[in-house]
């Protein structure tokens, strides 16, 4: 299946092995990511709160570029991307006056026909090629899957492609990988987003209590699908540690690593080695007992 | 109040025949009374007890008998005093009115609407807007000219009943 | 055509029923056949030239036919919606009737015709029709041609006429309605007008004035519609019939859309399926009520 | 009177623009918007279309479908009747076919007998039928059975017939004599009726035997067998449509409705009517003497071969075949008048 | 010929004002028909009045025209002096001259050629009105009470001490309803059970009440003052005539383990059980799913345990019993089928209604609702009125009522008010406080809402006496960490969020209408909103009716109610049917539809479109008993007199009285130019 593919910034700055290892395994899961043309900023995390227009009418473009492309549906692997996109399309799709607006400042016939996924969309999706593809899985890994905000909410936006206040599609995927998902609490809560930067003490906060939450429910590893979760819970565990809140080496995969592991595929291909907290805990466990193992 | 003002002297002004039912509009249009809300003069009511007894002829003789225009009048859905006589009218009015409007009657000329017994602003509104839309659409001369009066036709000139002339 | 036959010569026989409705070969064409005996079973025919809606024959405001007792009745898919009709309106009850269904791909538009069936002589009405055969029937018959695609080309000339500005539809409608004699045959022969007395003919008051001038043919022709709305079957029997060759199928499908695109209903020969007019629901769509 | 002249087609053309220019109405047959041919008004002689036999008649010229009588006007407790102005202007049938044209004669028996029907008459009066023979018809065609013929004159002013470049003119009647004068220059001397004789024959020919030709026959018989299960029998395929009468030459029975226009005033119309509807014999009381459809069927034979002839000697029905033709369910009057004839002479029965 | 006499009034100035009445009089005059004209001053006065009787005398009047207010104002008026000046009531008709006319227009030309047309108009109607007579309609006078909560059991009560016989239908083994279950009622705190009980058995006891518990109603027939009710009395396994509830059966069940209905799933019970030791009738009931005999029937085995009826010293134990009909003629029906509490699962019956994800979809055990509370405070409870939350045993210190929970929440459940939770989470804390002495009540709430006699004086009481902390803000998140439950808030009056660790959670959850009311209201033809709750007939100045005459309405599935409020409501019922049982026959306006036997085909559209299931199916047979024709009756009994049938019959063989065809074709044609 072919599919419009928006990186956004985080996946070819900060975040290279969200891009790396979604590329990596897309091949398996029978997904030709088309690149749309010349994409811009989505507007995350800062243009809809300073204005609604520029909010709207940067996903816009980014979305009337893949139409212009003759692409059906994107996927947005940032989920701060996927709620920018597709928040835009949920407010043009149900206001006839803003989408006149829209058009005028694109300065182009946009019809709106692009549709957005998220990756947890599109690898639920995908779920019967990852069972087929799994050749080493992850077997006795006990993982907690985080969802943070944007992912599966609200419903109007995503179209309720997975339950907003009880989600299960990361733990499925996450179950055809071979691992094991544990019941934890703070699944949907705020990583502290955007503020990473601005307001340090909120992040270290909210993303120690996440941390602990996990591994106080016997977690070996967090997963997530955002950069932004990602940086806020990898890359500030040290701050955490810093100021006493977290004690701790939790690593934190992007969910196509984990399926790339699964699949086999090599821990640099992957990019693990570019995390902060190291994730040798997870890669170098005793190899699986090779059942379908191809050399 | 410019549409209840009378046309300048010798202008058109529309002859609205109004079907409403008795327990919502025709208490609607009361209220409209007693508070004084004035509107324009072209409506004549005909009293239903319910917009269930309303028949798609009661428009048509209207019409025939040369009225510019119609209202239909009755209790908002979930309101009728009999349960659902507004819910068949509704669809009887859906049909009849996509009809006449494939027939080549302009629908401009009729006003269904929904109007509670305290409603009478909306009554007034209805009446006004009604009365305004169809002095714009103008008399309804195509209906009217379906049937000549007889006694209207000149006597003819030529009464020869020789032929050639 | 032998199976037909074979079926009729047994129902009567065996005393089943007293009288098969099918078709014969007449001296025009193809037409209703009225038989009583096995032995005239010889003479039931059915091909594209059966476009006659023989459910007609069986409301019971026919006295001289009501006579006949039990028949049986040919059918083609079409016909059997009126005859679904009819029992859904409590006209006649389904054990009274033996329904023998033909499948059938498209019939031709007028029963004289000698032309075979084809994409260009096939009557518009089939365009279409999605029917090979009738699920109410108790016997089925036959074999279906694959029938023809739409849409039909009435279903263009309504698009055509919905385009027109409003007076320019009213000036087509003029000069068609006009031409009518009010005659009636379109309500006579069609099998879902069975009132025991037409409003029409009602003269205390009287709602549709019966002479054939302009305002009571569109009072008439409002009031068909109106009636047959959600009920009709598209038989086409009622365009078929009239003398002054008026589209009245035009009015007739144009009303099917309306009650099809509002209330998602098509006739079916289900009798059980309740029709759209009569019921309703608590949201149907209200946009043009104020 | 029956003196001969000649027109060609071209002048026949012409002769139709000039009636135009003195303001003469001209109606002919002519194609509709749905692809039939129809009896209509015509401005040019073009637009005639000869070979199809018309799908109505002549009779709504004379008797339209619907035609107002006299106005009336409550007056307190009074009603006033007020004279509807009528005019009848001159106007000329052009292309009519001789079944047609001489069903209108037929009827001006009924129109004259218990009183004068002006309107019908000062339409007569105001109207020349110009009639072309007919070419020949076809398996519904049983003129020749009723008295009649392709060429017949009965009812026409004129009866045109096809030869070389134009057409023979029979002057049939003093109006048609008055046309001729009026108009001499459209009209010359050129072939003789005998230059029509094959285009006769064949058009004999081609409706001949359809029905035996034995009115007395048919009459004797359904005077006498009011009762007979054939009527029964026939009947059954009949919806009661009212198609053969509407269609029909020589139907003409009417109903007289008034018609409120406002509170006090109306109109008294008279419109087209057909025995062929239960309301047709409906008594005041809910009694109806014809109260089922093979009382109504007998009934057009009836009063088409036994009641008009027993009243008027004339036959109403000029073998045109339209009934055959309209009905949508196959009703065949030459089978039904075939069939009369067989039983009447010992040749057959009831199926 | 008509002879109609027209009386225009001015109304003092009202219509006088703007419309010149004696003009218009004149022109009435005119018209054909009219052979009396008048205008005065005031027509409804006493002289006015007397105007009509004497015209009706002088001038041999066959119909009156009174051009004045609206109908809805003075009809009955000039009715009432029409019919005393001899003349049957229903030949007069008002032309509304001042609501239509002279208050709503100005120009005094304008208004006087509206108000003649107007008044033109009604005269043509009433040229073709018909005298009409009341039609009067025998009543039996029993009623049927559904639902044997306090609301059904206190309508039964006031009907049959009133001297009308009641049959009161339950569908649970015992009478008693969620009453039955409460602890302590706000807001005087006293035993809900002790009001209670006396009253369940008062019923049972009751010489003109005959009870059928287990029971249900299958079909209703009928019509005011004559319906005809089937009921479905459940099989309960248990012969009712033979069993002396001594509860030796309950003993020996060896299936002890079901949770109890009663109890709210805190409790267990044996598998033959009496719901609670109150119940009335105090007889058992086989709960056939959970009977081992039952299940292995159910699996085709043979019979097995029979304890129960081993142990019965009256051989009361039927396990062949089958469900039994009854039906029963009744002249009213009070529908009392009470609530049911939401559930914040994640299965909904209906789409709209979503569950509580962020409260784990009612998965942590120590999450409770309201009436679970209420069994865990009572003495008669699994606790024996102890405070101990579920999953342990344990004594919760830190107990959290959240308030709202499915009510005033448009998103994920119901968007009205429930009403009674503010008060009764109010009376928690206090129950809470009065057992659990060191423990912590928390409420979260977004209104507090205490409008009744004493409730906000209650509300504060918890509060200001007792201790409870109230926050006002909503609960965003819950979970479970070891043995607390963590919760996460917002105090909105603070501005802050708020997380804090709770050993018990009672979640104040919205009250509904039962399950199945809607297939109940639909055999009642009573309508209902999109809740399910039955409609009142009039909000305001009908709170107890229905649309359907008969059928009334009493308790929480009309909305939610308090039990005050129920009981008035039931009082109410009671009074309404006790007034509609004062007469042997009961009279009703003739504007009723007649069908026209002679052209009706018998399509029965106009029983499709029939309300009130007026409609009947009619055989017209000849002299020798064959079926002709079956065609359509219309029962004047039941037709309310809306006219859709009319519209609907496409050969008009429906006609209804006072709004006839002729009448309104002439209406329009006096409008006619």
């Amino acid at each position: 299946m072919s599919i419009g593919y928006f990186p956004g910034c985080s996946l070819h700055g900060l975040s290279r092995e969200y891009d790396e290892s979604l590329k990596a395994i897309a091949p398996a899961l029978g997904l030709e990511l088309v690149e749309v043309n010349d994409w811009s900023c989505c507007g995350a995390s800062s243009a809809h709160s300073s204005s609604h227009l520029l909010g709207v009418a940067l996903p816009a473009r980014n979305l009337a570029q893949a139409e212009d492309q003759g692409i059906a549906e994107v996927v947005a692997p940032c989920a701060a991307c996927y709620a920018r996109l597709a928040a835009a399309r949920h407010e043009i799709a149900g206001d006839a006056t803003l989408a006149g607006h829209i058009n005028k400042v694109l300065a182009r016939d946009f019809r709106n026909s692009v549709k957005v996924r998220s990756i947890l969309e599109v690898m639920k999706g995908a779920l019967p090629a990852i069972g087929s593809k799994v050749t080493h899985p992850l077997k006795d890994l006990k993982v907690a899957c985080y969802y943070g905000c944007l992912l599966v909410r609200p419903v109007e936006v995503t179209g309720g492609y997975d339950d907003p206040e009880d989600p299960s599609s990361m733990e499925a995927v996450c179950k055809a990988a071979g691992a094991t998902p544990v019941k934890w609490n703070r699944r949907l809560d705020c990583c502290g987003g955007g503020l990473s930067m601005s307001r340090t003490g909120s992040v270290v906060r909210l993303g120690a209590a996440i941390l602990k939450d996990a591994k106080a429910a016997g977690a070996d590893a967090i997963v997530v699908a955002c950069p932004m979760c990602h940086s806020n819970l990898d890359f500030r565990q040290k701050a955490m540690a810093q100021r006493g809140a977290w004690d701790g080496e939790m690593p934190i995969l992007f969910l196509t690593q984990v399926v790339g592991l699964a699949m086999g595929l090599d821990a640099k291909a992957l990019g693990l080695g570019r995390h902060f907290v190291r994730t040798d805990s997870v890669t170098t466990r005793p190899a699986p007992v090779a059942a379908g193992e191809v050399g | 109040m410019d549409s209840a003002t009378p046309a300048a002297a010798g202008g058109f002004e529309p002859r609205i025949t109004a079907f409403v039912c008795n327990w919502c509009t025709y208490t609607g249009a009361d209220l409209a009374g007693t508070s004084r809300l004035q509107m324009a003069s072209n409506v004549r009511i005909i009293r239903l007890p319910c917009t269930g007894r309303i028949d798609p002829m009661f428009m048509i003789k209207a019409f025939e008998r040369g009225a510019d225009g119609v209202i239909v009048s009755g209790c908002h859905p979930a309101d009728c005093h009999y349960n659902a006589g507004n819910y068949h009218a509704r669809r009887r009015f859906a049909i009849f009115r996509e009809l006449i409007q494939f027939l080549g009657i302009d629908t401009g000329r009729i006003t269904f609407s929904w109007v509670s017994a305290s409603e009478g602003a909306k009554w007034r509104d209805i009446v006004n807007d009604t009365v305004t839309r169809v002095r714009g659409l103008g008399p309804f001369t195509a209906y009217r000219k379906l049937v000549v009066d007889p006694a209207t036709v000149p006597a003819a000139k030529v009464t020869s009943k020789e032929v050639p002339a | 055509m032998t199976e037909l036959r074979e079926l009729a010569r047994r129902l009567l026989s065996e005393g089943t029923v007293n009288a098969v409705l099918g078709w014969e070969e007449g001296p025009r064409g193809a037409r209703p056949a009225f038989v009583t005996t096995p032995d005239g079973a010889d003479r039931l025919i059915f091909d594209p030239r059966c476009v006659h809606d023989l459910a007609s024959y069986l409301s019971p405001r026919r006295p001289h036919l009501k006579k006949l007792g039990k028949v049986a009745v040919v059918l083609k898919p079409c016909d059997a919606r009126a005859v679904a009709g009819l029992i859904r309106e409590t006209q006649i009850p389904r054990e009274n009737v033996v329904l023998v269904g033909v499948r059938c791909g498209g019939v031709l538009a007028d029963p004289e015709s000698t032309a075979p069936l084809s994409e260009t002589t096939v009557a518009d009405r089939c365009r279409g029709c999605p029917d090979r055969e009738a699920k109410l029937a108790d016997h089925v018959v036959g074999t279906a041609g694959a029938g023809f695609p739409g849409p039909s080309r009435r279903a263009q000339k309504i698009e055509e006429l919905a385009a027109m500005p409003v007076d320019r539809r009213w000036d087509f409608w003029q000069a068609e309605l006009s031409k009518c004699v009010r005659c009636h045959a379109c309500r006579q022969v069609c099998p879902l007008c069975f009132c025991e007395r037409c409003m029409a003919d009602k003269s205390l008051p009287r709602w549709i004035e019966s002479s054939p001038h302009a305002r009571g043919n569109i009072a008439w022709h409002i009031t068909r519609a109106m009636h047959l709305a959600g009920r009709c079957v598209d038989c086409g029997e009622c365009e078929r019939v009239c003398p002054e060759g008026i589209p009245l199928g035009l009015i007739t499908r144009k009303i099917a859309q309306v009650v099809s695109d509002r209330y998602d209903f098509r006739p079916s020969d289900d009798p059980a399926v309740p029709a759209p007019v009569g019921t309703y629901r608590m949201d149907d769509p209200q946009e043009f009520i104020l | 009177m029956s003196t001969t002249t000649f027109i060609r087609t071209a002048d026949l053309k012409g002769l139709v623009a000039d009636f135009n220019a003195a303001g003469i109405g001209v109606a002919g047959p002519a194609r509709t918007s749905d692809g039939a041919v129809d009896y209509q008004s015509i401005t040019s002689f073009d637009a005639v279309v000869l070979d199809a036999q018309p799908r109505n008649s002549l009779k709504q010229f004379f008797l339209p479908p619907t035609e107002p009588l006299f106005k009336y006007a409550r007056q307190g407790q009074d009603v006033a009747i007020l004279e509807v102005p009528m005019s009848f202007p001159p106007r000329v049938l052009i292309g009519a076919r001789p079944c047609d044209a001489a069903a209108v004669e037929v009827l001006d028996r009924v129109m004259n007998w218990d009183y004068k029907d002006e309107p019908w008459f000062a339409r007569r009066d105001a109207t020349t039928i110009v009639t072309f023979a007919c070419p020949g018809g076809d398996r519904s065609c049983f003129c020749t059975a009723v008295g009649l013929a392709p060429d017949a004159t009965r009812g026409s002013d004129l009866l045109l017939a096809p030869a070389g470049d134009g057409y023979v003119v029979e002057i049939v009647t003093p109006k048609g004599q008055k046309l001729v004068d009026a108009y001499a220059k459209r009209f010359a001397t050129g072939a003789g009726v005998d230059a029509t004789k094959a285009y006769r024959d064949t058009a004999r020919a081609s409706v001949e035997g359809h029905v035996p030709a034995r009115p007395d026959v048919i009459r004797a018989w359904v005077e006498t067998h009011f009762e007979d299960p054939f009527w029964a029998e026939i009947s059954m395929r009949c919806h009661g449509c009212g198609g053969c009468a509407a269609s029909c030459p020589t139907c003409h029975c009417f109903d007289i409705v008034d018609e409120p226009e406002t509170l006090t005033e109306g109109v008294r119309r008279r419109n087209w009517d057909t025995c062929q509807t239960s309301l047709f014999t409906m008594h005041a009381s809910g009694h109806n003497p014809r109260h089922d459809q093979c009382g109504r069927c007998r009934q057009r034979v009836n009063h088409k071969f036994a009641i008009y002839p027993a009243r008027f000697n004339d036959i109403l029905c000029t073998g045109c075949g339209r009934c055959a033709r309209t009905c949508p369910a196959g009703q065949d009057v030459t089978e039904i008048l075939t069939r009369i004839v067989a039983m009447a002479t010992g040749q057959g029965g009831a199926a | 010929m008509a002879r109609i006499g027209v009386f225009v009034c001015h109304c003092g100035e009202n219509i006088g004002r703007t419309v010149d009445c004696a003009k218009v009089a004149e022109l009435c005059g005119q018209v054909p028909g009219v052979v009396h004209s008048v205008d005065y001053k005031y027509m409804c006065s006493d002289p006015g009045q007397q105007m009509v009787k004497a015209a009706i005398a002088e001038k041999g009047l066959t119909g009156v025209v009174v051009a004045a207010c609206s109908p809805h104002m003075h009809e009955k008026t000039f009715r009432r002096a029409t019919a005393g000046g001899g003349l049957n009531p229903f030949l007069c008709e008002m032309a509304n001259v001042r609501e239509h006319c002279s208050w709503i227009h100005e120009d005094r030309d304008a208004a006087t050629v509206k108000a003649v047309d107007i008044t033109k108009t009604i005269v043509e109607k009433v040229k073709r009105n018909v005298p009409l007579s009341t039609i009067r309609i025998p009543v039996t006078r029993r009623a049927l009470v559904i639902g044997g909560g306090i609301a059904g059991i206190q309508a039964a009560l006031d009907i049959a001490d009133g001297g009308r016989e009641v049959i009161l239908v339950e569908k649970d083994p015992s009478i008693g309803g969620h009453m039955s279950q409460l602890s302590e009622t706000f807001p005087t705190l006293d035993c809900s059970q002790c009001i209670l009980t006396p009253r369940m058995v008062e019923v049972y006891q009751h010489p003109r009440i005959k009870l059928y518990s287990y029971s249900e109603v299958e079909s209703v027939e009928g019509y005011i003052g004559n319906f005809k009710v089937k009921i479905r009395r459940k099989a309960r396994s248990i012969d009712e005539d033979k069993c002396n509830g001594c509860g030796a059966c309950t003993k020996t069940c060896p299936n002890k383990k079901i949770p109890s209905e009663f109890d709210c799933g805190l409790g267990k019970r044996t598998a033959i059980y009496v719901p609670f030791p109150q119940a009335v009738p105090n007889l058992p009931t086989i709960d056939r799913a959970k009977c081992l005999l039952f299940m292995n029937r159910a699996k085709g085995r043979p019979d097995t345990c029979k304890k129960c009826a081993e142990a019965c010293s009256k051989e009361a134990i039927d396990f062949d019993q089958v469900d039994r009909f009854v039906t029963e003629d009744v002249g009213a029906i009070v529908v009392a089928t009470g609530y049911q509490l939401y559930t914040i699962g994640k299965d909904q019956a209906k789409p709209n209604i979503k569950g509580y994800g962020e409260y784990g979809y009612g998965t942590i055990p120590d999450v409770i609702d309201g009436l679970q509370f209420e069994r865990l405070a009572s003495a008669s409870g699994p606790t024996s009125g102890k405070i101990q939350r579920p999953s342990d045993g344990k004594e919760p210190k830190r107990i959290v009522f959240l308030q709202c929970i499915g009510s005033r929440d448009p998103q994920k459940g119901m968007d009205y008010c429930s009403k009674i939770c503010c008060m009764y989470v109010a009376k928690h804390t206090m129950l809470y406080h009065h057992k659990v002495h060191d423990g912590q009540a928390t409420v979260f709430y977004m209104d507090i809402r205490a409008a009744g006699k004493g409730y906000d004086e209650f509300s504060r009481r918890a509060i200001e006496e007792e201790g409870a902390r109230y926050i006002r803000g909503r609960v965003s998140k819950m979970w479970r960490d070891g043995d607390v439950i963590k919760i996460q808030g917002f105090d909105t009056l603070a501005g802050e969020p708020i997380e804090m660790d709770a050993d018990m959670v009672v979640l104040a959850t919205a009250m509904r209408p039962q399950p199945g009311i809607d297939s109940l209201a639909q055999k009642l033809s009573v309508s209902y909103d999109q809740h399910g709750f039955i409609n009142e007939a009039h909000p305001k100045l009908r709170p107890v009716e229905t649309n359907t005459a008969g059928v009334y309405v009493a308790g929480a599935c009309q909305a939610p109610r308090d039990i005050p409020d129920a009981v008035a409501m039931a009082s109410a019922t009671a009074s309404k049917v006790l007034g509609l049982f004062a007469n042997e026959m009961l009279e009703r306006e003739p504007t009723v539809a007649r069908v026209d036997e002679s052209s009706c085909a018998g399509c029965f559209h106009c029983e499709r479109v029939c309300a009130y299931g007026a409609v009947e199916h009619k055989e017209i047979k000849d002299r020798a008993g064959n079926v002709l024709r079956v065609i359509a009756y219309v029962n004047p009994g039941v037709c309310q007199g809306c006219g859709t049938c009319q519209a609907t019959c496409p050969s008009k063989s429906v006609e209804l009285a006072g709004f006839t065809d002729e009448q309104i074709w002439s209406e329009i044609q006096a409008l006619g130019v």
